[in-house]
């Protein structure tokens, strides 16, 4: 089994004697970020599949398989070459991963133009599960506003009064506010936007603590969550102000931030504590496997390798039967991290979120834990857009 | 004067608190050559840069040919038949001989706003170009990337260069400064043969070359112009003497 | 002999980016189709950057800001209806040609690494407005609606015919380049790179030809953003991100600058490396800086100089 | 919102602060510039090398001072080796040479430290000691460790005025930034020189680093986002000059931090909220390029333009 990308000129060279793909191989392009700073989250990814690809003896749907990983730079147009290269050149069956909203705005119409399957194993903007939705295009993941939508149901049933809203000023941003907004109907103090990727989060403070809100709500992934956090804690306001956030906190960034994320609530469809057979034999495989904590973007990413594997196995192997493979995903009928689960007329999944704290274990480390469950079998506000029936 | 070129009125020049120019007046005739001398430090070289425009000066102005050309900046007045030689020896070491005065001959043309035709293969820059490098004895030479000639030889296409723009003034910054004794010699020659049809203002050391070459001599000490004169007449001068020639020996 | 080289390094790579499609059919890969047709269209942006970095010596650090309005002035249109190839393409130019009139009036002023940093804030503060156009996607960009139509058997959709039109506009601006830098025009130019002091000395004012160049090289950038646009059917402001500007500089500087050829061996080298590398391991940059480094540090006049031997460029 | 004027202060008080960072990294970058004459892209990958030195150097001897005193000398190492294999050749050439090369570098540094300490931002948090607030004024306290940042960089910037001024090690670097022949008439060996101060510029890098981690969050390519910044300070204080660096950090850091601010706010008053929230953010984080091209338009060569150069 070969699981790293042939090289282009090495292909090309190979292309004129090679013999046609076997139709007994599967073959899956996973497509996410591998170099550079954003890595992190992909090498989590592609551990997730590596393991999943164990757990299932190296075979999918009963087939062999063929996994061939791409680098997408956190760029739209060389991921949408990777598209074109794993559909053109490898001619898989799959084309799968994917981190980024627009990464995945240019790489999914062009899989599923391709009469291919995308299996969306994170990014999910609104477009896909509207106007743009497709019956080869499923996610394992959700609809980019559940998540803020979920916190934004958590305050306002809390009947915090005020709160001050921060995100970086980019469309994912606005997003995640107006997705609290559409639950959130309390008074939004302060809105405020920040420059993509900024380091330094002192002036916003001083402005946030002079508004005196009764919470904040931030949503700053990766490096910048790190900093706010950080930045937050040192400007003493962790015990003042209670923190709410979307997709800030995650396994990656606690350890890089520990103490300064105590105490801090974010809303999520999966935990590595959900109690269900499938997710702890995925926890506690992965952190023997790797020797550390799972993160979401691996356990959709996990689900993904076993959704496609459900979806050959309904069809008995025939790669070709696309109908039938398409009508086995509707039923998600897979043993799924996040527990049983249905899909939406879009293909997005129907879902439960959860509201997470970041508390101490016995053993002293930092960890997300569930506390309790704020939408069950959440549907995604864009479903009715989607002219998909069935 | 109506036959004067050149009208430099109340020229100065400040860097920090050094007087580069101070409040120099000389004039220029038509056909003239006229020579600056002065020990190092005199500022012999910033007034040339102030004539060639590179320079802007702090008052004073400069009338060329009856036109006030005090704030133009140096192309406009190198179009207006300006042209220099620098101290340091300045050319398109890149490029060939021949183009480098294929440049100067199309500067002096204008419309260099042309974006298909070849320029190596116009005659009409062509020509001139060959005949100024003919002219200056580099005729041989022509094809030889300019870095690769000998210094001599680059300072005789800067001359060239300045001769295809078909100048109605040279300003030449020590033309002969490190020469050997033939190619200085040739130099002189050369300018000599000048002389005459072009006014041509001198900044040079090489007294021989001064004497010969000069038809006026200015003294410059201190960013003042102590005496202007036929060459005998400042030889003769004792304020030339003590000022300038005294120093120079002591 | 070094010219017959040249010519034959010319027509043989010519000839074999012409046979690519053929080719590519035969063995059933179209993928080559796509990948080959990218790094001609990176090779655009970096024969246009070499016209005023290579000939001009005008160090620009935001070339990838043409990129970015050429790939907008297809989205724009297009996410409003309008998918005129002829109007899209136009527009593309004109706009980035007048992008670069005024980028180039205010940091032709400057020289040196003053003029390097002003043209990267120049691309930064396009990359910013890009980010808050929230209308055509913002950050996340968005898709281009369809690819640009210009009629007739000119069909963008037909992988090969897009492929032959990316081919066309590269050996057209490869030609046109060519007879710039001969012309008088082009001799001002790399004379004031040459020697700036004496170029004015013999009546030239190198600013406005500079600027004109400057925005020659804008409009091509913007062509070669048009391009990109209809090849990835998908634009965000992430083209005009100072990395990318890096980027298509290398490019120049790989192949060897000044040679307009150069270029786009540099394009096709450098996409074919991040491709190989990257498929050997995730860590793949730490290969590619020292390599970069090692070409800066030796090959001086970049791979062109060595494919077509001596004297590839004068002046 | 209204703009009181203590929140005034404590804003004023953060662009200071903002402005000493960009300063700590400005400082060395500037020297480097102005005395080599070389573009150094890779002093934001010192800047990385320095936090990550420090943390380790922290988490190793258990104390944030001692680890930022060893992170110092081992960056300054790291800064000599880098000039000595890569960049020692690259002084006579141009900037566009100078500038791949140090791009090439980046790359180089990025995924070393990935390799080393992994892709994922690694643990840093201030020192507990320094952990605390004190009050600016009634009502406004203001984080120690940030003043604490303040403080340091006022030394360095004295430490630099009484280098550059007071020694004769300064004054050869005052000559070498205005007059590269005159400096080897002097008898310096110019090769040294050079290798002293690109080490003098990475420790500087590398303190601003360890400053920062704290802070920040200390990943692969950390240095990038602030060194587009700092090249924007020293362009605008003018290449080359320490007063300029001081100027201009404290003026970017000034316009950055004011901007973010208080920008919305004040557009608001002119147009419509609505209008205020979209132009507000996109206006303020093109403020300090804008200010740049404004500089580099009525002064080409800076504010405190290093004397004698052309």
């Amino acid at each position: 089994m070969r699981t790293t990308r042939r090289a282009a000129l090495a292909g090309f060279l190979v292309a004129l004697v090679a013999a046609p793909a076997s139709a007994q191989t599967v073959k899956i392009g996973f497509i996410t970020t591998l170099s550079g700073p954003q890595g992190a989250i992909g090498e989590h990814m592609k551990n997730s599949v590596e393991l999943a690809l164990d757990h299932l003896g190296r075979k999918v749907g009963g087939l062999d398989v063929e996994v061939i990983y791409g680098d997408d730079q956190v760029k739209p147009d060389v991921g949408k070459q990777l598209a074109d290269e794993m559909l053109k050149k490898h001619k898989v069956h799959f084309v799968s991963g994917v981190i980024w909203s627009n990464v995945m705005l240019a790489v999914a119409p062009t899989v599923t133009g391709a009469g291919t399957f995308m299996i969306g194993t994170n990014a999910g903007p609104h477009e896909l599960a509207g106007k743009m939705c497709h019956e080869l295009f499923f996610t394992t993941s959700w609809q980019n506003d559940q998540t803020p939508e979920a916190m934004g149901k958590y305050m306002q049933d809390q009947n915090i009064t005020d709160v001050y809203a921060m995100a970086p000023n980019y469309a994912a941003g606005k997003d995640m506010i107006a997705g609290v907004k559409r639950y959130f109907k309390n008074k939004i103090v302060g809105e405020v936007y920040t420059q993509l990727g900024q380091q330094d989060y002192q002036a916003e403070i001083s402005q946030l603590r002079a508004a005196s809100p009764k919470a904040v709500f931030v949503f700053y992934p990766g490096g910048m969550g790190i900093q706010f956090l950080k930045q937050y804690a040192q400007a003493g306001l962790r015990g003042q102000i209670p923190l709410y956030s979307v997709y800030t906190v995650d396994e990656i960034s606690l350890p890089a931030v520990k103490e300064a994320a105590l105490g801090q609530f974010e809303t999520r469809y999966w935990s590595p504590d959900l109690k269900n057979e499938a997710n702890q034999k995925y926890v506690v495989d992965y952190r023997k496997k790797y020797g550390k904590m799972p993160v979401f973007y691996g356990a959709q990413s996990y689900d993904g390798i076993m959704l496609i594997d459900a979806a050959v196995k309904a069809v008995k192997g025939d790669l070709t039967n696309k109908k039938g493979m398409i009508a086995a995903m509707r039923q998600a009928d897979y043993k799924s991290t996040r527990g049983p689960y249905k899909y939406n007329v879009n293909h997005f999944p129907i879902e439960n979120f959860y509201l997470l704290k970041a508390v101490q274990d016995p053993s002293g480390e930092l960890v997300m834990q569930i506390q309790k469950t704020v939408f069950e079998n959440h549907k995604d506000s864009y479903s009715a857009e989607c002219p998909m029936k069935w | 004067m109506a036959d004067t070129l050149l009208a430099i009125r109340g020229l100065s020049k400040r860097f920090g608190g050094l007087l580069a120019s101070d409040r120099i007046d000389l004039d220029v005739a038509r056909g003239e050559t006229h020579a600056i001398i002065g020990p190092n430090g005199a500022g012999k070289t910033t007034l040339i840069g102030q004539l060639a425009g590179d320079l802007r000066p702090d008052s004073g102005s400069i009338h060329f040919a009856g036109q006030d050309v005090t704030r133009l900046d140096a192309p406009h007045r190198a179009r207006r038949g300006l042209a220099r030689s620098f101290q340091v020896t300045s050319i398109f070491r890149e490029f060939s001989a021949l183009d480098n005065v294929t440049l100067a001959v199309q500067a002096h043309a204008g419309r260099s706003f042309r974006f298909w035709r070849s320029a190596r293969s116009e005659p009409a820059l062509r020509e001139p170009a060959r005949a100024a490098l003919e002219a200056v004895g580099l005729g041989a030479r022509a094809d030889v990337l300019a870095a690769r000639l000998a210094h001599g030889e680059q300072r005789q296409l800067e001359i060239a260069m300045a001769l295809a723009t078909e100048p109605r003034m040279l300003l030449l910054d020590e033309p002969v400064a490190g020469m050997g004794l033939d190619e200085s010699q040739k130099m002189v020659r050369f300018l000599a043969m000048l002389r005459r049809r072009i006014t041509i203002v001198l900044v040079e050391h090489d007294m021989d070359a001064v004497f010969t070459l000069a038809d006026r001599i200015s003294v410059m000490v201190y960013g003042r112009i102590i005496a202007t004169g036929t060459p005998s007449e400042v030889r003769g001068s004792d304020d030339v003497r003590r000022a300038y020639l005294g120093e120079d020996r002591a | 002999m070094a010219i017959s080289r040249r010519t034959l390094a010319l027509v043989a790579g010519g000839a074999l980016l012409a046979l690519v499609p053929p080719i590519a059919a035969l063995t059933n890969q179209p993928f080559y189709l796509d990948l080959f047709r990218r790094m001609m269209i990176f090779a655009i942006a970096a024969v246009s950057l070499d016209l005023i970095l290579g000939y001009g010596g005008m160090v620009s650090f935001g070339h990838a800001a043409y990129l970015g309005i050429g790939a907008y002035a297809v989205g724009i249109p297009a996410f409003h209806g309008v998918d005129n190839g002829w109007l899209q393409w136009g527009l593309a130019i004109a706009a980035s040609a007048l992008a670069a009139a005024v980028i180039g009036a205010v940091s032709l002023r400057t020289s040196g690494v003053s003029f390097i940093m002003i043209t990267l804030a120049f691309a930064q503060m396009l990359y910013y407005l890009g980010i808050s156009l929230e209308t055509y996607g913002g950050d996340n960009g968005m898709r281009l609606a369809g690819r640009s139509r210009f009629g007739g058997p000119i069909d963008l959709r037909e992988p090969a015919v897009f492929y032959y039109v990316v081919l066309a506009i590269l050996v057209l601006l490869l030609t046109l380049g060519n007879r710039l830098v001969a012309s008088r025009f082009g001799m001002v130019i790399r004379a004031a790179r040459s020697n700036e002091v004496r170029a004015r000395a013999i009546g030239f004012s190198p600013f406005r030809y500079k600027l004109t160049a400057f925005v020659i090289a804008g409009g091509a950038g913007g062509l070669a953003g048009a391009l990109l646009a209809n090849q990835t059917e998908y634009l965000t402001p992430d083209f005009m991100h100072w990395t990318r500007s890096g980027e298509i500089m290398f490019m120049v500087i790989l192949g060897g600058m000044g040679t307009l050829f150069g270029p786009v061996i540099g394009a096709v080298v450098l996409l074919l490396l991040e491709d190989v590398l990257s498929a050997l391991t995730t860590h793949w940059q730490i290969i590619l800086g020292p390599i970069l480094i090692l070409v800066v540090l030796f090959a001086k006049r970049g791979l062109f100089g060595l494919v077509a031997g001596a004297e590839t460029r004068d002046g | 919102m209204s703009i009181n004027f203590a929140l005034l202060l404590e804003q004023t008080l953060n662009g200071l602060q903002y402005g000493v960072m960009l300063f700590l990294m400005a400082a060395g970058l500037t020297l480097v510039f102005g005395i080599m004459n070389l573009v150094n892209l890779a002093h934001g990958s010192l800047y990385m090398v320095g936090a990550y030195l420090a943390t380790a150097f922290t988490e190793k001897t258990g104390s944030f001072v001692l680890g930022v005193a060893l992170a110092l000398p081992a960056t300054l190492l790291v800064g000599v080796v880098v000039e000595i294999v890569a960049l020692r050749t690259l002084y006579e050439r141009d900037h566009l040479d100078q500038v791949l090369a140090t791009f090439g570098l980046i790359l180089f540094f990025n995924e070393l430290v990935a390799i080393v300490w992994g892709r994922a931002a690694i643990f840093t948090s201030v020192p507990p000691f320094l952990s605390g607030h004190f009050r600016v004024l009634p009502g406004l306290p203001y984080p120690t460790y940030r003043a604490v940042i303040i403080l340091v960089g006022i030394a360095v910037a004295i430490m630099l005025w009484a280098l550059v001024t007071r020694t004769r090690l300064g004054m050869r670097i005052r000559a070498g930034a205005s007059n590269r022949t005159m400096i080897s008439a002097l008898g310096v060996d110019i090769r040294q020189l050079y290798t002293f101060v690109f080490g003098l510029g990475a420790a500087l890098a590398g303190l601003a680093g360890a400053m920062a981690g704290p802070v920040y969050s200390v990943q692969p390519g950390m240095g990038e986002g602030i060194l587009i910044q700092v090249f924007v300070v020293i362009v605008i204080g003018g290449i080359g000059s320490i007063r300029g660096a001081v100027v201009g950090a404290i003026v970017v850091g000034m316009a950055d931090t004011l901007g973010r601010a208080f920008l919305k706010p004040l557009l608001a008053t002119i147009i419509s909220p609505p209008a205020a929230d979209k132009a507000g953010p996109a206006l303020a984080s093109m403020s300090i390029y804008l200010l740049m091209a404004a500089v580099l338009f009525f002064r080409p060569e800076g504010l405190f333009p290093a004397r004698g150069r052309s």
